[in-house]
């Protein structure tokens, strides 16, 4: 064994970082990858169904109601404040606000996932009918999977920050739950787009 | 007679020159690159180079540069060379004949059934896993799966086309050496997928005519009494559910057409040569020949399973 | 009861059409001058009976002798005491109640002062004295059919009613006898079984007398049967003539004397050469509609039903002489010419419907024509001398075919809508059905109007695999049927034959299953599959009275004269029949395939009606 | 330690038995006999009551062989008249309410011999195993075999639920009445 | 010599006593160590604990899968052989197929990276250690689950790749597909996992000075295929379980042709992961190639950058060439020639690997070891593959070999060759790395030439068997065929092969238990893998090396930089910056937790339920909901004082 030659003291490195500069962000990014990825086949497989049918939705479906959608959209997008807000206070360590403001991301977030609902049937097929229904639903149902992980994930930390003594870490991983939350939120307006609008107009 | 090194078609006989043109580039650089290898391996030139673990002189680097860039040189070249040729023969297959004789092929979990097309449909021949095909016309094929994908070849006359459920799939070749040829269902498609073979009978066109035409004609009516003894156990019993015999109530079409069984050389999808003693002993049980086919065993007495027999044998 | 030749002198018809002529003039005297000429064309037309006292009967509007009324099938009746000012004092004078709860097609008949009922499987009949007060029986005759029979009914077992001619009743059985009773007593003249209900045969429609043959056909489309239609000598119940609806022409009794107006329909043996090999044999074709006969040219007419199955992929070619318009010779059945209206038929498109025998001023001159509201969606206007189609128009949404050419007369099928194994083709416009099934349409000479009750259904359809097994259903075919555009799944219509045009329409939410009279009081009459019977202003489609029987009501109304000298209107409730099946069978809604796919537009119908059986009477 | 090396031992065997005949494709092996003592029809018996051997059907509880009696179903064009179980010219299958009975050897004998009003027999033209593969899809239709063992739904047209997502039921007018089954 | 990223600080005289190492050394391994006992261990998050299950799970799955093949070779060693009939037949077929290529396959390799990637970049462990373990635990629920669905007679039997309809609900009753379905649901969980672990892995915790240039050929591949495998296996993952299980679980039609559905789509998605399935097989093993020849020719590899190149253009192209594994299927004749391209252009990056090689053992003194015959094998193997593979790309000859004997001649020349070599090569060459005792060297070289052997007479005799006709997977043929000879002679290979793997397994265990000890650094090798003790302490480094060529042990200097700082009394590692992996903070590394496993039990009640009813999908997540927020739970414990890095300010202390 050679002997070891210390060049360096990394003891005055930071213990605690955020954004990329974090291990955990780029776990996030990884995750982010493979189920936007998978979005991006399932919606890659949807248009090339569409393929075989001659209308769009086929004969005899009607198109998916916009109303709840929309709302649900809108919410979404606005959604996306409180969590800024959340990814900002963190950055400043200042607790009272992350407390505040995961509370209100809660308030936005947990009625989209109720919203979900209806919006799902605002597809106004049954995933049994046709493989569009199928298709529809299970685009939808796929980000309804990510939705409800991150809601969970957000109430659990809201939980937390309210019932236990966190560490400073847990600072990063609220910006990073909102990086996650922008990411859910962008992956649905294609998503929202295509499934929803898309038979109307194209 | 199975096989893609006797090729008895212009498509086959492209394709296997391609195979061997492959095969001997292939060889050479095969080895070649073992040679060099095993030569590199075993002849520790580096000794004399130098000992140095992380670098190699400049001059050594350059010629090795200069060879590794040549080797890669020469592969493009190769599969260049190789691309061309493919396409050439790729666009000899794909020229679609102009008009040809049309043969719908429907796979079934596990056997071929096949109609020949013409514009007059009673004029139409439908038959089961033996293909009837002029020599030196090209045949077109329809190819449709009723159930699962199946996938038609007859290495000897061209290469496989995929049966698939929801499309319809083309081929055609020209058969330009009679003879019988043996193909097979390529594509997994469940129990029996190893027993669901055809065959492709080529031979002169005048031949073919014939045959062609005594298709579409119904088989005598049986005059004997066991004869038509056999013809009753066969209208009487679950054959005529299933099958079809021209000429007769049997019209049934979950099971192979029977109107000219005797004239085909095989019995049960290319499973057992069409002898009487086979198809005794297929009637009995099907599943002891074809563990899993949809035939059931039917409970006939020796008697009747005698005169179904000979019955079937006159289906000429 | 005198007997009388089939070939009756050519003065005996002269003398008839006389006195014909004489009534329609006194008809028409009493109504208005502008349709006066079309009802003594119509009059002479309808008059025009060769034998028999059934001639006298026919011609007496007071008498209902067989359900289209008259040869020319018009099912108008010159009565006029009911008429628009009264008909709302309509009140239930007696009902009957069959003891059966199938679908009851069938027309009343009255003859004299007895009324005659057929029931459906297991095919009872009646006759009811009109003379004595609540119908009362005179006899009953149960013909006791194979129960086996009701394995092989393609559309619940119904029958489509008796035809009354020189003293006898004729009518079909379930299990495929045809049957003549004397009408006085009951008793059995003669029984002859025409079919064979292994072979998936069985026989649903009403004969029809013509020169002394009785004319019966056989169902069983869905079954891999070979149709046909059978000559029996009337009094003797033997088979004179059979003539197939496919296979060679001396099957079909195509000779010498046949001419086909188009090119698509003439050639040796098409009946055998526009099918695979053998097909023929099992290729449907039946007959179980309505015959028309028009005494002047000596001709009758009727179409055939679908070629089997309904799989088109499995029989290339023209299927020939499925769904195909046929004019014979009633004493030999040879054929005069043939016109096939669907050929390759892809969506079950029937040719049975009735034929209305008219003669229409069209393009200024009058000609003689039939109209046919065909199933595939178009009223057919023909040249029944020749088979010239003169014109074909849409009556409802059809998408499953653009037109008929009238060059060629071919029907130009959509290939959109072209049915494909393994794919589920949508929205195909008529469905199945059609535009309008068999239940049959009545024509007024006083409006000039054809009354149409029918259906808007579209379907789903995708093919499948197709193996005949003897006796056993040979359809090929996955159907799920809907609402057609509009959402109302019926439509009673007026439509002027001339111009070619709908004058008035209603919606019914049900499919309008029932038949129709009209009268010389410009009401028609028509029932609703949740039980409504309905009369309706003629000439503006105004409902002017409707009563609610106890069933659904899928049968024919017919109105007569009473022995008390005063017009009824009578009509069997009794839900049932291909569109009534989910509550006469008693399927699951939950598959929507069922009973070939009507099941699914009609899930709602066991809530709105239940089965039934009763014939209702109606008077002032 | 011995205690729960048994009990894995007993788990494991029990899976492997269970699943097997689940998902055994029964091949080569003897056909199953046909029902030796029909059930009868009708609760109404006269006398104490009497106790009837009911018989399992071979293949209701495997999932191979009810898919091999709905390919039949469709072969043998029972589907022409019971449709996709809705019925049609023949009665519904799919619903609780059963003419002949619902057990095994009920319908068996509904198949092999017919019924009068217009089933067709069927034992000159199928053997005992493909009756017995089409009773277990007959009852699998209305939810009467075991749920794993039912089939999913068929690459046609969706034109009603899959067995395998039909309720379990309880059949009405099924032969004797419970205590009188011998088990 | 190129310049240095990282700044060295620290005076040049001073170097760590042996007392002061010990010290470091016993207060890490108390942080580092797992917990004992069987709590402990089924807590362990150790990367190298968690690979070494994975590779001893994977192994084992290699023997199952060898046991199949062997079974099948016995079926088909006559004509007409009544030994299997179809139904076991079809059964072992997909569970051989499926066992090799999702349970030993890619978790083999996938493992090898898990276990020295971070030895071989300086790091103390692996980014996110307790997802490593989830990772595992998945994957051994499959394995578990596959097997006990085999021997309940539940075994998949419509393939590995699984066709629809077959596979559909409709021709596939029962619940063996089902099985196949989840089964590649687990594994798929299992590769994301590490994947993600070994991104983040290799661009955050390389040692100081280990710019993107100076990655190890072998973590550059692993790399790659990190990436491939986030690209393709959402794929089938989208196919098996949100297209597949669901048409067969809930009625969906994704591949019901009547409804709309499409057969073809299911094999446009599994290809366009099956294709580049197979590159993530190869590419970790050629990344095992170039160390070996490194070390036993003892010169750097010629061409390392060429070689990071190939890898990249590899993976690229691995994506555009999936429709070559459909070319018999009805798609358009234009698309057809494209893919045929696009399959030719990938052999020139191979060839270019090849040729760098060989220059390598050309400039160098190749020693004749076992891992270098593994290498060497792998190249006569491997191009005879690979050059079939070309003439498979021809769409003429494609529509004769494919689905025949030839082709399944073909892909075991890649994946034996490409694969199976390289990795027994690794294992030799590794081997005391991992257990610290050398394998038998003579052992070694009879189980090379066995398996050399063996498989060439196994697999070579199949191509002629399919250009004469064979089809793959038909359990029996008929004596006419001809096709006995050549079937028996195949089967004395595959028995000759598993001969050679029997030597090799004895081998291992002898040695294991008993061999040779081994030194840090048997071999002298140039990896930071060989810097610290052979096996690895559990903390890999007393301090984190610093890094200044590719060659970190073949550095001239007699002492090895290291970087000082990280606290021992908690697990901390060093994180790095992207690309020139300048130390940027220091960061909590878990420690071991029973969560990973009961999430991963909890996930396998919602795969494994959802088949038997959608409900158990409903009831397992509110069982994993439990679990997930233990595992929170666990991870936002206080752990003291802080420095934080404000994202734009300054550092602060916070507890």
């Amino acid at each position: 064994m050679k002997p070891l030659r210390p060049v360096d003291d990394v003891s005055a490195l930071p213990t605690v970082t955020f954004g990329p500069r974090s291990l955990m962000w780029w776990g996030t990014l990884g995750f982010m990858t493979i189920e936007g990825w998978t979005t991006a086949l399932l919606v890659g497989s949807y248009l090339y169904l569409r393929q075989n049918y001659e209308a769009w939705p086929p004969l005899r479906t009607p198109y998916p109601s916009l109303l709840i959608p929309s709302i649900n959209l809108l919410l979404l997008l606005v959604s996306v404040v409180p969590s800024a807000m959340v990814a900002k206070a963190a950055k400043r360590l200042d607790e009272p606000a992350v407390k505040r403001w995961l509370l209100v991301m809660c308030a936005a977030t947990i009625p989209t996932l109720v919203l979900r609902w209806w919006e799902l049937w605002a597809l106004n097929t049954r995933w049994d009918t046709t493989a569009y229904g199928s298709a529809a639903w299970t685009i939808v149902g796929f980000h309804t999977s990510l939705l409800l992980l991150d809601i969970l994930d957000t109430i659990g930390l809201t939980l937390f920050f309210f019932i236990k003594k966190m560490p400073v870490k847990a600072f990063s991983d609220a910006t990073d739950n909102s990086f996650y939350w922008y990411f859910t939120v962008g992956v649905w307006i294609p998503v929202y787009l295509i499934v929803y609008v898309g038979p109307r107009i194209f | 007679m199975h096989s893609f090194f006797d090729p008895a078609s212009p498509q086959a006989r492209a394709v296997a020159g391609l195979w061997w043109w492959m095969f001997g580039v292939g060889f050479v650089i095969w080895l070649g690159v073992a040679a060099l290898a095993v030569y590199v391996a075993n002849a520790g030139h580096g000794q004399r180079e130098s000992d140095d673990l992380m670098h190699v002189p400049p001059e050594t680097r350059r010629r090795i540069e200069r060879i590794v860039s040549a080797s890669v040189f020469a592969t493009v070249l190769v599969l260049a060379v190789f691309l061309v040729y493919d396409f050439s023969v790729g666009r000899l297959l794909a020229q679609h004949p102009q008009r040809a004789l049309t043969i719908d092929v429907v796979g079934h979990q596990w056997w071929w059934e096949v109609q020949y097309e013409d514009p007059n449909p009673s004029k139409r021949v439908g038959t089961a896993n033996e293909i009837h095909v002029p020599v030196g016309e090209t045949v077109q094929f329809k190819l449709r799966a009723a159930d699962v994908i199946h996938s038609f070849w007859a290495p000897n006359m061209n290469g496989k086309r995929d049966l698939i459920p929801g499309y319809v799939s083309t081929l055609w070749f020209k058969a330009d050496t009679a003879g019988v040829y043996r193909g097979q269902c390529a594509e997994f498609c469940g129990l029996q997928h190893a027993q669901m073979a055809f065959y492709i009978v080529a031979e002169p066109p005048v031949k073919f005519a014939a045959w062609l035409a005594a298709g579409s004609a119904p088989p005598e009516p049986p005059t004997d009494s066991t004869l038509l003894y056999g013809q009753r156990v066969f209208m009487s019993s679950g054959c005529a559910v299933c099958h079809a015999i021209g000429g007769t109530e049997a019209k049934a079409t979950v099971g192979p057409d029977l109107t000219h069984f005797k004239g085909r050389s095989s019995i049960a999808a290319g499973s057992l040569a069409n002898t009487r003693a086979n198809l005794t002993r297929w009637i009995q049980n099907p599943s002891a020949i074809k563990p899993g086919v949809r035939m059931p065993a039917l409970p006939f007495k020796p008697a009747e399973l005698n005169a179904l027999v000979s019955y079937l044998e006159t289906l000429k | 009861m005198e007997r009388r030749h089939t070939g009756a002198s050519s003065q005996l018809v002269r003398r008839l059409l006389g006195i014909l002529a004489c009534a329609g003039l006194t008809a028409a005297a009493a109504c208005k001058p502008e349709v006066s000429q079309s009802l003594g064309t119509t009059s002479a037309q309808t008059g025009a009976a060769p034998a028999g006292d059934t001639g006298h009967l026919a011609a007496d509007d007071g008498q209902w002798v067989r359900p289209a009324k008259d040869y020319a099938s018009t099912r108008f009746s010159a009565l006029s005491e009911i008429n628009t000012a009264n008909v709302k004092n309509l009140r239930l004078v007696a009902t009957f109640s069959t003891g059966v709860l199938r679908g009851h097609e069938a027309a009343p008949i009255v003859v004299g002062s007895t009324m005659y009922v057929i029931t459906p499987f297991p095919n009872y009949v009646y006759a009811l004295d009109l003379t004595k007060p609540g119908l009362s029986v005179k006899w009953t005759f149960n013909p006791k059919p194979e129960l086996a029979a009701q394995g092989v009914a393609c559309c619940d077992l119904v029958n489509r009613g008796l035809v009354y001619d020189a003293g006898k009743l004729f009518f079909n059985t379930l299990d495929d006898h045809t049957i003549a009773l004397d009408a006085e007593s009951g008793k059995v003249v003669w029984d002859t079984k025409v079919g064979d209900i292994n072979l998936g045969e069985t026989m649903t429609m009403a004969p029809l007398v013509v020169k002394g043959h009785v004319l019966v056909g056989d169902s069983g489309g869905e079954m891999g049967v070979r149709g046909w239609l059978k000559g029996l000598d009337e009094n003797s119940g033997k088979v004179v003539w059979t003539a197939y609806h496919t296979g060679p022409d001396k099957d079909v009794l195509i000779g010498p004397g046949f001419k086909a107006f188009y090119a698509k329909d003439q050639g040796k043996d098409l009946g055998v050469s526009s099918w695979p090999p053998d097909m023929w044999k099992i290729g449907g074709g039946t007959m179980w509609g309505w015959i028309s006969y028009d005494s002047t040219a000596d001709l009758i007419f009727y179409g055939s039903g679908n070629p089997g199955p309904w799989n088109p992929e499995v029989r290339p070619g023209d299927n020939k002489w499925a769904s195909t318009l046929f004019a014979r010779r009633p004493e030999t059945g040879e054929a005069v010419w043939a016109y096939q209206l669907s050929q390759h038929d892809l969506h079950d498109y029937d040719g049975v419907n009735e034929q209305i025998l008219v003669d229409l001023p069209i393009g200024g001159v009058t000609r003689k024509v039939l109209i046919r509201p065909e199933r595939n969606g178009y009223i057919y206007v023909m040249d029944r001398a020749t088979g010239e189609v003169i014109s074909a128009n849409a009556y409802g949404f059809v998408n499953a075919s653009t037109g008929v050419d009238l060059k060629t007369g071919a029907l130009q099928y959509n290939p959109e809508k072209e049915t494909k194994v393994g794919k589920v083709v949508r929205e195909i416009c008529p469905a199945a059905p059609g535009m309008k099934d068999w239940q049959p349409t009545a024509y007024s000479p006083r409006t000039g109007m054809l009354y149409i009750p029918h259906q808007n259904l579209c379907m789903d359809e995708e093919g499948v695999s197709a193996n005949y097994i003897a006796g056993t259903p040979y359809v090929g075919m996955n159907v799920k049927m809907y609402p057609g555009p509009g959402g109302n799944r019926g439509e009673f219509e007026a439509w002027n034959p001339v111009t070619g045009k709908q004058v008035w329409a209603i919606k019914e939410d049900l499919p309008v299953w029932s038949g129709t009279v009209v009268t010389a009081g410009d009401v028609a009459f028509y029932g609703t599959m949740d039980g409504w019977f309905k009369a309706v202003d003629a000439r503006n489609g105004a409902v002017l009275w409707q009563f609610k029987t106890g069933s659904g009501i899928i049968g024919q109304p017919i109105t007569y004269k009473g022995p008390d000298g005063h017009q009824y209107v009578a009509v069997l409730s009794g839900v049932g029949g291909w569109s009534g099946a989910i509550v006469a069978g008693g399927l699951d809604a939950r598959d929507s395939s069922a009973a070939l796919g009507m099941v699914n537009a009609m899930r709602d119908l066991p809530s709105k009606t239940t089965k039934g059986g009763m014939l209702y009477v109606f008077g002032l | 330690m011995m205690f729960i090396r048994r009990i894995a031992t007993t788990a494991a065997l029990l899976v492997i038995v269970t699943s097997c005949e689940r998902e055994d494709r029964r091949l080569n092996s003897q056909q199953p006999a046909a029902p030796t003592q029909m059930v009868p029809e009708v609760r109404l018996q006269p006398g104490p009551t009497l106790i009837s051997d009911t018989t399992e059907g071979p293949y209701d509880d495997n999932a191979y062989g009810t898919t091999e009696g709905q390919v039949l179903f469709e072969q043998m064009n029972c589907s022409g008249c019971h449709a996709n179980g809705g019925g049609g010219m023949g009665p519904p299958l799919m619903d609780d309410e059963w003419v002949y009975g619902s057990k095994p050897d009920q319908i068996f004998a509904s198949i092999a011999e017919g019924r009068p009003n217009g089933m067709p027999t069927w034992k000159y033209r199928l053997n005992n195993q493909q009756i017995w593969q089409l009773v277990a899809y007959v009852r699998s239709l209305s939810g009467l075999t075991p749920k794993g063992a039912r089939p999913s739904r068929e690459d046609h047209m969706m034109v009603k639920p899959a067995p395998a997502q039909t309720p379990n039921a309880k059949p009405k007018n099924s032969g004797l009445p419970g205590s009188a089954q011998r088990p | 010599m190129t310049t240095l990223p990282v700044n060295e600080k620290l005076p040049a005289d001073v170097t760590l006593s042996p007392d002061e190492l010990l010290r470091e050394a016993m207060a890490l391994d108390t942080t580092w160590r797992d917990k004992p006992g069987v709590w402990g261990w089924l807590s362990a998050v150790d990367h190298k604990t968690t690979a070494k299950r994975y590779i001893i799970t994977a192994f084992l799955m290699f023997i199952a899968g060898g046991i199949e093949a062997a079974l099948m070779r016995l079926q088909l060693a006559r004509p007409e052989n009544n030994l299997i009939g179809p139904d076991r037949y079809n059964q072992l077929f997909t569970t051989h197929g499926t066992t090799m290529m999702f349970l030993f396959a890619v978790p083999i390799m996938t493992a090898m990276g898990l276990y020295f990637v971070p030895l071989m970049i300086g790091a103390r462990s692996i980014a996110f250690p307790r997802l490593n373990a989830f990772g595992f635990w998945n994957y051994f629920v499959g394995v578990v689950f596959l097997y006990v669905s085999l021997f309940a007679n539940t075994g998949p039997d419509t393939g590995w790749f699984a066709y629809v309809p077959l596979s559909g609900p409709a021709y596939s009753p029962g619940h063996r597909v089902d099985v196949w379905a989840q089964v590649v649901t687990f594994t798929e969980i299992a590769a994301l996992c590490g994947a993600v672990n070994i991104i983040a892995t290799v661009f955050k915790m390389r040692a100081p000075g280990m710019s993107l240039n100076r990655i190890p050929l072998f973590v550059w591949a692993q790399l790659v295929v990190a990436f491939m495998i986030v690209f393709a296996m959402p794929a089938v993952a989208t196919g098996s379980t949100l297209m597949l299980a669901t048409d067969r679980a809930v009625n969906m039609h994704w591949f019901n042709p009547a409804e709309g559905g499409d057969a073809l789509l299911w094999q446009h998605i599994f290809w366009f992961f099956g294709h580049p399935e197979v590159y993530i097989i190869f590419l970790p093993a050629v990344g095992m190639v170039t160390p070996i020849i490194e070390t036993f020719c003892r010169r750097q590899v010629f061409g390392y950058t060429a070689i990071v190149m190939a890898n990249i253009t590899t993976a690229f192209f691995a994506f555009g060439l999936w429709v070559h594994h459909m070319f018999a299927t009805p798609i358009p004749e234009l698309g057809q020639s494209l893919f045929t391209a696009a399959s030719m252009v990938i052999a020139i990056p191979t060839g270019l690997q090849i040729f760098c090689w060989i220059a390598t053992m050309w400039a160098g003194r190749p020693r004749l070891t076992v891992p270098m015959l593994f290498v060497l094998g792998f190249l006569f193997t491997f191009i005879n593959g690979g050059i079939t593979g070309v003439m498979l790309a021809s769409v003429a000859f494609d529509k004769q070999a494919h689905d025949t004997f030839f082709v399944v001649a073909h892909l075991h020349y890649v994946l034996i060759g490409g694969g199976l070599m390289p990795l027994f090569g690794a294992f030799y060459y590794w081997f005391p790395k991992i257990t610290g005792r050398l394998l038998k060297e003579s052992w070694g070289k009879l189980h090379f030439w066995l398996f050399l052997i063996g498989t060439n007479v196994t697999f070579f005799p199949m191509h002629v068997l399919g250009l004469n006709g064979m089809p793959r997977r038909i359990y029996t043929y008929l004596a006419p065929t001809g096709w006995g000879p050549l079937n028996l002679l195949a089967t004395a290979g595959a028995l000759t092969i598993a001969l050679s793997v029997l030597i090799f397994v004895v081998n291992a265990a002898k040695s294991w238990f008993g061999g040779e000890l081994a030194k840090e650094n048997p071999w002298e090798a140039a990896g930071l893998e060989w810097a610290t003790a052979s096996p690895p302490p559990p903390y890999n480094f007393i301090h984190t090396p610093l890094v200044r060529s590719r060659h970190p042990l073949w550095e001239p200097t007699v002492e090895l930089p290291v970087v000082v700082g990280l606290r021992s009394d908690r697990r901390e590692i060093l994180v790095t910056t992207t690309f020139d992996a300048r130390p940027d903070s220091r960061h909590n590394s878990p420690d071991g937790s029973i969560w990973p496993l009961y999430t991963a039990l909890s996930m396998g009640l919602v795969f494994i339920g959802s088949i038997f009813s959608p409900y158990f999908v409903l009831g397992g997540l509110g069982v994993s909901l439990v679990g997930l927020l233990g595992w929170a739970w666990q991870s936002t414990q206080p752990s003291g004082v802080e420095r934080v890095a404000l994202p734009d300010g300054p550092i602060v202390e916070r507890v």
